[in-house]
Protein backbone atom coordinates (compact mmCIF):
# COMPACT_ATOMS: atom_id res chain seq x y z
CA UNK A 1 0.00 0.00 0.00
CA UNK A 2 2.76 2.00 0.60
CA UNK A 3 3.54 2.18 -3.21
CA UNK A 4 0.65 3.29 -4.13
CA UNK A 5 0.26 6.92 -5.20
CA UNK A 6 -2.32 8.19 -3.01
CA UNK A 7 -2.71 7.24 0.48
CA UNK A 8 -4.21 7.90 3.68
CA UNK A 9 -1.78 6.98 7.02
CA UNK A 10 -1.69 7.61 10.11
CA UNK A 11 2.64 7.73 10.38
CA UNK A 12 4.57 10.82 9.38
CA UNK A 13 4.95 11.31 6.05
CA UNK A 14 8.39 11.53 4.59
CA UNK A 15 9.22 14.49 1.58
CA UNK A 16 11.46 12.13 -0.07
CA UNK A 17 9.59 9.30 -0.42
CA UNK A 18 6.58 10.74 -2.00
CA UNK A 19 8.70 12.75 -4.23
CA UNK A 20 10.94 9.54 -5.26
CA UNK A 21 7.51 8.22 -6.95
CA UNK A 22 7.27 10.42 -9.54
CA UNK A 23 11.05 10.50 -10.62
CA UNK A 24 11.50 9.43 -14.32
CA UNK A 25 13.95 10.05 -16.84
CA UNK A 26 11.25 12.27 -19.12
CA UNK A 27 10.65 14.71 -16.40
CA UNK A 28 12.81 17.88 -15.33
CA UNK A 29 10.48 19.18 -12.82
CA UNK A 30 9.09 18.09 -10.06
CA UNK A 31 7.72 20.75 -7.49
CA UNK A 32 6.13 19.47 -4.05
CA UNK A 33 3.93 20.84 -2.60
CA UNK A 34 3.89 20.66 1.87
CA UNK A 35 1.56 21.11 4.02
CA UNK A 36 2.42 22.28 7.95
CA UNK A 37 0.67 23.03 10.93
CA UNK A 38 0.67 26.46 11.23
CA UNK A 39 0.86 27.75 14.55
CA UNK A 40 -1.30 30.90 14.26
CA UNK A 41 -4.37 31.50 11.79
CA UNK A 42 -6.17 35.05 12.09
CA UNK A 43 -4.17 35.70 15.55
CA UNK A 44 -5.22 32.75 16.95
CA UNK A 45 -2.79 30.27 18.76
CA UNK A 46 -2.96 26.49 17.66
CA UNK A 47 -1.85 23.94 19.94
CA UNK A 48 -1.93 20.90 17.64
CA UNK A 49 -4.58 19.74 15.22
CA UNK A 50 -6.83 16.26 14.84
CA UNK A 51 -7.31 15.16 10.80
CA UNK A 52 -10.47 12.36 10.77
CA UNK A 53 -10.46 10.97 7.37
CA UNK A 54 -12.32 8.97 5.45
CA UNK A 55 -9.86 7.07 4.25
CA UNK A 56 -11.09 4.63 1.87
CA UNK A 57 -12.80 6.91 0.25
CA UNK A 58 -10.23 9.47 0.32
CA UNK A 59 -7.97 7.84 -1.27
CA UNK A 60 -10.02 7.23 -4.45
CA UNK A 61 -11.04 10.97 -4.57
CA UNK A 62 -6.83 11.51 -4.53
CA UNK A 63 -6.76 8.86 -7.46
CA UNK A 64 -9.31 11.04 -8.61
CA UNK A 65 -7.71 14.25 -8.71
CA UNK A 66 -4.81 12.50 -10.15
CA UNK A 67 -7.20 11.74 -13.22
CA UNK A 68 -8.36 15.70 -13.29
CA UNK A 69 -4.56 16.61 -13.19
CA UNK A 70 -4.13 13.88 -16.57
CA UNK A 71 -7.03 15.43 -18.04
CA UNK A 72 -5.18 18.93 -18.33
CA UNK A 73 -1.71 18.07 -17.70
CA UNK A 74 -1.13 14.53 -19.79
CA UNK A 75 2.29 14.56 -19.32
CA UNK A 76 1.89 14.93 -15.39
CA UNK A 77 2.48 12.31 -12.73
CA UNK A 78 0.81 12.57 -9.64
CA UNK A 79 1.56 11.18 -6.03
CA UNK A 80 -0.14 12.49 -2.93
CA UNK A 81 0.17 11.42 0.87
CA UNK A 82 -2.16 12.98 3.52
CA UNK A 83 -1.74 12.12 7.09
CA UNK A 84 -4.05 11.89 9.81
CA UNK A 85 -4.49 11.81 13.45
CA UNK A 86 -2.66 14.19 15.82
CA UNK A 87 0.07 17.30 14.70
CA UNK A 88 2.02 19.17 16.24
CA UNK A 89 2.87 22.61 14.71
CA UNK A 90 5.32 21.99 11.47
CA UNK A 91 4.29 18.48 11.33
CA UNK A 92 3.78 17.52 7.81
CA UNK A 93 -0.39 17.22 6.85
CA UNK A 94 0.15 16.79 3.43
CA UNK A 95 2.92 15.75 0.99
CA UNK A 96 1.68 16.36 -2.76
CA UNK A 97 4.54 15.56 -5.61
CA UNK A 98 4.04 16.69 -9.09
CA UNK A 99 6.68 15.88 -11.97
CA UNK A 100 6.77 16.97 -15.79
CA UNK A 101 8.86 17.81 -18.02
CA UNK A 102 8.62 21.41 -18.07
CA UNK A 103 8.25 23.08 -14.99
CA UNK A 104 5.17 25.74 -15.65
CA UNK A 105 2.71 22.91 -15.71
CA UNK A 106 4.05 20.87 -12.57
CA UNK A 107 3.71 24.42 -10.73
CA UNK A 108 -0.20 24.67 -12.01
CA UNK A 109 -0.77 21.07 -11.70
CA UNK A 110 0.46 20.74 -8.32
CA UNK A 111 -1.61 23.75 -7.53
CA UNK A 112 -4.82 22.39 -8.80
CA UNK A 113 -4.46 19.32 -6.28
CA UNK A 114 -4.28 21.40 -3.30
CA UNK A 115 -6.79 23.49 -4.13
CA UNK A 116 -9.44 20.11 -5.36
CA UNK A 117 -7.93 18.31 -2.01
CA UNK A 118 -10.02 21.33 -0.23
CA UNK A 119 -13.04 20.57 -2.22
CA UNK A 120 -13.41 16.83 -2.47
CA UNK A 121 -11.22 14.68 -0.37
CA UNK A 122 -13.24 13.54 2.62
CA UNK A 123 -10.92 14.65 4.95
CA UNK A 124 -11.59 17.15 8.61
CA UNK A 125 -8.85 18.90 10.56
CA UNK A 126 -10.23 19.64 14.32
CA UNK A 127 -8.32 22.59 15.67
CA UNK A 128 -7.14 22.68 19.49
CA UNK A 129 -6.47 26.17 20.99
CA UNK A 130 -5.23 27.25 24.38
CA UNK A 131 -9.61 28.06 25.18
CA UNK A 132 -11.11 24.81 23.02
CA UNK A 133 -11.29 22.83 20.14
CA UNK A 134 -13.72 22.80 16.79
CA UNK A 135 -14.27 21.05 13.80
CA UNK A 136 -13.00 23.66 10.65
CA UNK A 137 -15.50 23.62 7.86
CA UNK A 138 -18.45 23.10 9.47
CA UNK A 139 -19.48 24.75 12.56
CA UNK A 140 -20.33 27.91 11.10
CA UNK A 141 -22.66 26.37 8.58
CA UNK A 142 -21.50 29.21 5.82
CA UNK A 143 -20.93 26.58 2.74
CA UNK A 144 -23.75 24.50 1.67
CA UNK A 145 -24.33 21.95 -0.74
CA UNK A 146 -27.77 22.34 -2.52
CA UNK A 147 -26.80 19.70 -5.07
CA UNK A 148 -25.14 17.46 -2.33
CA UNK A 149 -22.30 17.29 -3.66
CA UNK A 150 -19.32 19.36 -4.47
CA UNK A 151 -18.96 22.05 -7.20
CA UNK A 152 -16.59 21.39 -10.28
CA UNK A 153 -15.03 24.47 -9.22
CA UNK A 154 -14.85 26.57 -6.31
CA UNK A 155 -12.25 28.41 -4.24
CA UNK A 156 -11.74 28.14 -0.80
CA UNK A 157 -8.44 29.96 1.06
CA UNK B 1 -30.82 -1.77 5.79
CA UNK B 2 -29.00 0.93 5.08
CA UNK B 3 -25.49 1.27 6.46
CA UNK B 4 -24.17 5.28 7.34
CA UNK B 5 -21.24 6.52 8.53
CA UNK B 6 -20.74 10.09 10.08
CA UNK B 7 -17.44 11.75 10.88
CA UNK B 8 -15.89 14.95 12.56
CA UNK B 9 -18.36 17.17 14.60
CA UNK B 10 -21.57 14.46 13.13
CA UNK B 11 -19.74 11.76 14.93
CA UNK B 12 -19.17 13.09 17.93
CA UNK B 13 -22.68 14.89 17.66
CA UNK B 14 -24.26 11.42 16.89
CA UNK B 15 -22.48 9.70 19.39
CA UNK B 16 -20.77 6.90 17.04
CA UNK B 17 -19.52 6.33 13.57
CA UNK B 18 -22.06 4.37 12.35
CA UNK B 19 -25.75 4.50 12.35
CA UNK B 20 -28.06 1.82 10.14
CA UNK B 21 -31.25 3.03 8.73
CA UNK B 22 -34.34 -0.01 7.41
CA UNK B 23 -34.97 0.57 3.92
CA UNK B 24 -35.33 -0.92 0.69
CA UNK B 25 -35.21 2.12 -1.49
CA UNK B 26 -34.43 5.77 -0.79
CA UNK B 27 -33.29 8.72 -2.59
CA UNK B 28 -30.16 10.71 -1.03
CA UNK B 29 -32.59 13.99 -0.34
CA UNK B 30 -35.55 11.72 1.74
CA UNK B 31 -32.64 9.83 3.65
CA UNK B 32 -31.44 13.48 4.66
CA UNK B 33 -34.89 14.66 5.71
CA UNK B 34 -35.27 11.67 7.91
CA UNK B 35 -31.91 12.51 9.60
CA UNK B 36 -32.33 15.54 9.88
CA UNK B 37 -35.43 14.88 11.87
CA UNK B 38 -34.54 12.10 13.72
CA UNK B 39 -30.90 13.53 15.11
CA UNK B 40 -32.26 17.45 15.18
CA UNK B 41 -29.40 17.87 12.50
CA UNK B 42 -28.74 20.58 9.91
CA UNK B 43 -28.00 18.53 6.58
CA UNK B 44 -27.82 22.26 4.36
CA UNK B 45 -23.48 21.49 4.43
CA UNK B 46 -23.75 17.78 4.34
CA UNK B 47 -22.41 15.87 1.86
CA UNK B 48 -23.61 12.30 0.97
CA UNK B 49 -21.57 9.70 -0.75
CA UNK B 50 -23.03 6.35 -1.81
CA UNK B 51 -20.96 3.56 -1.38
CA UNK B 52 -17.27 5.96 -1.50
CA UNK B 53 -18.98 8.12 -4.49
CA UNK B 54 -20.33 11.35 -4.43
CA UNK B 55 -24.17 11.16 -4.43
CA UNK B 56 -27.10 13.72 -6.13
CA UNK B 57 -30.25 14.56 -4.18
CA UNK B 58 -32.06 12.58 -6.44
CA UNK B 59 -29.92 9.27 -6.11
CA UNK B 60 -31.52 6.19 -4.44
CA UNK B 61 -30.02 4.45 -1.88
CA UNK B 62 -30.70 0.78 -1.65
CA UNK B 63 -30.81 -1.35 1.60
CA UNK B 64 -27.05 -3.27 1.50
CA UNK B 65 -25.20 0.28 0.57
CA UNK B 66 -23.03 2.00 2.72
CA UNK B 67 -23.75 5.54 3.25
CA UNK B 68 -21.55 8.22 4.46
CA UNK B 69 -22.42 12.06 5.81
CA UNK B 70 -19.72 13.93 4.93
CA UNK B 71 -19.59 17.73 6.41
CA UNK B 72 -17.59 20.14 4.36
CA UNK B 73 -14.08 18.90 4.47
CA UNK B 74 -11.12 20.56 5.69
CA UNK B 75 -7.81 18.65 4.82
CA UNK B 76 -4.98 20.12 3.54
CA UNK C 1 28.27 26.33 5.23
CA UNK C 2 26.17 23.67 5.03
CA UNK C 3 23.72 25.98 7.17
CA UNK C 4 23.74 28.58 4.57
CA UNK C 5 20.61 28.91 2.95
CA UNK C 6 21.95 29.17 -0.48
CA UNK C 7 24.41 27.14 -1.52
CA UNK C 8 26.27 25.67 -4.51
CA UNK C 9 27.72 22.48 -3.88
CA UNK C 10 29.16 19.33 -5.64
CA UNK C 11 27.84 17.16 -3.37
CA UNK C 12 23.91 15.36 -4.06
CA UNK C 13 21.67 17.46 -3.09
CA UNK C 14 18.85 16.56 -0.33
CA UNK C 15 15.09 17.71 -0.48
CA UNK C 16 14.95 17.08 3.11
CA UNK C 17 17.33 18.91 4.29
CA UNK C 18 16.74 22.00 2.04
CA UNK C 19 12.91 21.67 3.01
CA UNK C 20 13.91 21.43 6.25
CA UNK C 21 15.74 24.85 6.70
CA UNK C 22 12.24 26.53 5.66
CA UNK C 23 10.24 24.78 8.00
CA UNK C 24 8.81 27.07 10.81
CA UNK C 25 6.10 27.48 13.59
CA UNK C 26 4.43 30.86 11.30
CA UNK C 27 4.51 28.74 7.95
CA UNK C 28 1.41 26.76 6.88
CA UNK C 29 2.76 25.71 2.88
CA UNK C 30 6.43 25.26 1.70
CA UNK C 31 6.73 24.89 -1.95
CA UNK C 32 9.43 23.14 -3.47
CA UNK C 33 10.86 22.89 -7.08
CA UNK C 34 12.85 19.84 -7.92
CA UNK C 35 15.29 20.61 -10.84
CA UNK C 36 16.55 16.94 -12.47
CA UNK C 37 18.21 15.92 -15.27
CA UNK C 38 15.85 14.77 -18.23
CA UNK C 39 16.52 12.45 -20.27
CA UNK C 40 15.10 13.76 -23.46
CA UNK C 41 14.85 17.61 -25.00
CA UNK C 42 12.98 18.57 -27.95
CA UNK C 43 13.40 14.90 -29.14
CA UNK C 44 17.37 14.49 -28.45
CA UNK C 45 18.64 12.20 -26.05
CA UNK C 46 20.55 13.77 -23.14
CA UNK C 47 23.44 10.98 -21.58
CA UNK C 48 24.83 13.21 -18.69
CA UNK C 49 25.25 16.84 -17.94
CA UNK C 50 28.03 18.83 -16.41
CA UNK C 51 27.24 22.12 -14.66
CA UNK C 52 29.80 24.76 -14.07
CA UNK C 53 29.05 27.63 -11.81
CA UNK C 54 31.09 30.72 -10.47
CA UNK C 55 30.48 29.38 -6.61
CA UNK C 56 31.16 32.57 -4.77
CA UNK C 57 29.20 34.77 -6.89
CA UNK C 58 26.82 32.08 -7.59
CA UNK C 59 26.38 32.06 -3.77
CA UNK C 60 25.84 35.78 -3.98
CA UNK C 61 23.24 35.84 -6.70
CA UNK C 62 20.54 33.05 -5.04
CA UNK C 63 21.15 35.42 -2.13
CA UNK C 64 19.86 38.33 -3.54
CA UNK C 65 17.11 36.31 -5.11
CA UNK C 66 16.24 35.58 -2.11
CA UNK C 67 15.81 39.45 -0.95
CA UNK C 68 14.17 40.10 -4.12
CA UNK C 69 11.64 37.02 -3.09
CA UNK C 70 11.51 39.15 0.67
CA UNK C 71 10.62 42.53 -1.06
CA UNK C 72 7.74 40.65 -3.36
CA UNK C 73 6.69 38.01 -0.55
CA UNK C 74 7.94 39.40 3.01
CA UNK C 75 6.42 36.57 5.11
CA UNK C 76 8.55 33.93 2.85
CA UNK C 77 11.79 32.47 3.64
CA UNK C 78 13.74 30.93 1.15
CA UNK C 79 16.89 27.92 0.61
CA UNK C 80 18.60 27.17 -2.76
CA UNK C 81 21.01 24.38 -3.06
CA UNK C 82 22.77 23.88 -6.50
CA UNK C 83 24.48 21.02 -7.88
CA UNK C 84 27.55 21.27 -10.09
CA UNK C 85 30.10 18.31 -11.89
CA UNK C 86 28.54 15.24 -13.68
CA UNK C 87 25.09 14.72 -13.42
CA UNK C 88 23.28 11.38 -14.41
CA UNK C 89 19.53 11.04 -15.82
CA UNK C 90 17.41 12.00 -12.76
CA UNK C 91 19.81 13.31 -10.50
CA UNK C 92 18.78 16.70 -8.85
CA UNK C 93 20.20 19.70 -10.05
CA UNK C 94 18.68 22.11 -7.82
CA UNK C 95 16.25 22.27 -4.67
CA UNK C 96 14.42 25.59 -4.08
CA UNK C 97 12.17 25.45 -0.93
CA UNK C 98 9.83 28.49 0.11
CA UNK C 99 7.57 28.74 3.01
CA UNK C 100 5.16 31.15 3.78
CA UNK C 101 2.01 31.08 5.85
CA UNK C 102 -0.30 30.72 2.93
CA UNK C 103 0.05 28.83 0.31
CA UNK C 104 -0.43 31.00 -3.17
CA UNK C 105 2.68 32.95 -2.27
CA UNK C 106 5.02 29.66 -2.22
CA UNK C 107 3.83 28.93 -5.55
CA UNK C 108 4.75 32.07 -6.68
CA UNK C 109 7.84 33.09 -4.46
CA UNK C 110 8.99 29.77 -6.53
CA UNK C 111 8.29 30.27 -9.80
CA UNK C 112 9.79 33.36 -9.38
CA UNK C 113 12.80 31.94 -7.99
CA UNK C 114 13.67 29.47 -10.63
CA UNK C 115 13.15 32.06 -12.83
CA UNK C 116 15.88 34.35 -11.87
CA UNK C 117 17.80 31.50 -11.05
CA UNK C 118 17.67 31.13 -15.13
CA UNK C 119 18.50 34.72 -15.93
CA UNK C 120 21.50 36.39 -13.01
CA UNK C 121 23.24 33.11 -11.23
CA UNK C 122 26.26 32.45 -13.20
CA UNK C 123 26.21 28.62 -13.43
CA UNK C 124 26.18 27.42 -16.78
CA UNK C 125 25.00 23.45 -18.30
CA UNK C 126 26.77 21.36 -21.05
CA UNK C 127 25.05 18.61 -22.35
CA UNK C 128 26.20 15.12 -23.82
CA UNK C 129 24.54 13.87 -25.99
CA UNK C 130 25.54 10.58 -28.11
CA UNK C 131 26.89 12.32 -31.06
CA UNK C 132 28.39 15.37 -29.43
CA UNK C 133 28.53 17.65 -26.46
CA UNK C 134 27.56 21.66 -26.00
CA UNK C 135 27.65 24.20 -23.86
CA UNK C 136 23.66 25.74 -23.30
CA UNK C 137 22.70 29.13 -23.90
CA UNK C 138 25.64 30.42 -25.71
CA UNK C 139 26.96 28.43 -28.66
CA UNK C 140 23.87 30.06 -30.61
CA UNK C 141 24.56 33.60 -29.50
CA UNK C 142 21.31 33.94 -30.06
CA UNK C 143 20.80 36.39 -26.61
CA UNK C 144 22.57 39.41 -26.34
CA UNK C 145 23.59 41.93 -23.18
CA UNK C 146 23.93 45.04 -24.81
CA UNK C 147 24.20 46.77 -20.96
CA UNK C 148 26.51 44.26 -20.08
CA UNK C 149 23.99 42.67 -17.60
CA UNK C 150 20.77 40.75 -17.57
CA UNK C 151 17.56 42.78 -17.44
CA UNK C 152 15.45 43.01 -14.77
CA UNK C 153 12.70 40.78 -16.32
CA UNK C 154 13.46 38.15 -18.98
CA UNK C 155 11.52 35.17 -19.56
CA UNK C 156 13.14 32.31 -20.75
CA UNK C 157 11.93 28.64 -20.58
CA UNK D 1 46.76 43.76 -12.88
CA UNK D 2 43.23 42.88 -13.63
CA UNK D 3 42.92 39.52 -12.96
CA UNK D 4 40.22 37.57 -15.81
CA UNK D 5 38.24 34.91 -15.00
CA UNK D 6 36.61 32.73 -17.74
CA UNK D 7 33.40 30.28 -17.99
CA UNK D 8 32.12 27.62 -19.44
CA UNK D 9 32.69 27.84 -23.48
CA UNK D 10 34.63 30.40 -22.96
CA UNK D 11 37.08 28.95 -20.65
CA UNK D 12 37.66 25.89 -23.32
CA UNK D 13 38.37 28.24 -26.18
CA UNK D 14 40.49 30.45 -23.73
CA UNK D 15 42.22 27.25 -22.31
CA UNK D 16 42.46 28.23 -18.56
CA UNK D 17 39.94 29.39 -16.30
CA UNK D 18 42.19 33.13 -15.72
CA UNK D 19 43.76 35.61 -17.42
CA UNK D 20 45.39 38.87 -16.85
CA UNK D 21 45.76 41.84 -18.38
CA UNK D 22 47.34 45.51 -17.58
CA UNK D 23 45.62 48.16 -16.89
CA UNK D 24 45.29 51.12 -14.07
CA UNK D 25 42.15 51.78 -14.78
CA UNK D 26 39.59 50.82 -17.92
CA UNK D 27 35.93 50.71 -18.81
CA UNK D 28 34.30 47.45 -19.09
CA UNK D 29 33.09 48.10 -22.53
CA UNK D 30 36.90 48.90 -23.54
CA UNK D 31 37.82 45.66 -21.65
CA UNK D 32 35.53 43.85 -23.87
CA UNK D 33 36.85 45.20 -27.08
CA UNK D 34 40.59 44.76 -25.88
CA UNK D 35 39.57 41.09 -25.16
CA UNK D 36 37.89 40.44 -28.42
CA UNK D 37 40.41 41.49 -30.51
CA UNK D 38 43.08 39.53 -28.37
CA UNK D 39 41.41 36.26 -28.06
CA UNK D 40 38.80 36.44 -31.20
CA UNK D 41 35.80 35.79 -29.14
CA UNK D 42 32.67 37.70 -29.83
CA UNK D 43 31.34 39.02 -26.53
CA UNK D 44 27.98 41.06 -27.34
CA UNK D 45 26.43 38.33 -24.99
CA UNK D 46 29.01 37.94 -22.74
CA UNK D 47 28.04 39.37 -19.11
CA UNK D 48 30.63 41.00 -16.70
CA UNK D 49 30.88 41.15 -13.48
CA UNK D 50 33.29 43.50 -11.21
CA UNK D 51 34.25 41.59 -7.99
CA UNK D 52 31.42 38.91 -8.14
CA UNK D 53 29.02 42.28 -9.07
CA UNK D 54 27.10 42.44 -12.42
CA UNK D 55 28.58 45.80 -13.76
CA UNK D 56 27.82 47.82 -16.85
CA UNK D 57 29.43 48.62 -19.96
CA UNK D 58 30.31 52.47 -18.40
CA UNK D 59 31.44 50.99 -15.13
CA UNK D 60 35.11 51.51 -14.50
CA UNK D 61 37.72 48.27 -13.97
CA UNK D 62 40.75 49.02 -11.80
CA UNK D 63 44.15 47.43 -11.18
CA UNK D 64 43.83 44.62 -8.23
CA UNK D 65 39.84 43.64 -9.55
CA UNK D 66 38.74 40.15 -10.25
CA UNK D 67 36.53 40.59 -13.50
CA UNK D 68 34.19 37.84 -14.57
CA UNK D 69 33.40 37.20 -18.37
CA UNK D 70 29.89 35.45 -17.94
CA UNK D 71 28.41 33.57 -21.07
CA UNK D 72 24.61 33.46 -20.75
CA UNK D 73 23.76 31.37 -17.96
CA UNK D 74 21.86 27.96 -18.07
CA UNK D 75 21.54 26.83 -14.62
CA UNK D 76 18.49 25.15 -13.23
Amino acid sequence: MKNSMFIITSEPVSIEEVTQKVVRREAGAIVNFIGTVREFTKGKRTLSLQYEAYPSMAEKQLAKIGEEINEKWPDAITAITHRTGKLDISDIAVVIAVSTPHRKDAYAANEYAIERIKQIVPIWKKEQWEDGEEWIGDQLENKSYPKGKPEEVENND
Amino acid sequence: MINIKVFAHLREKLGGEQLTVDHTEITVKELLQELAEKYSIKTDSIMVAINEEYADSEDLVQSGDTVALIPPVSGG
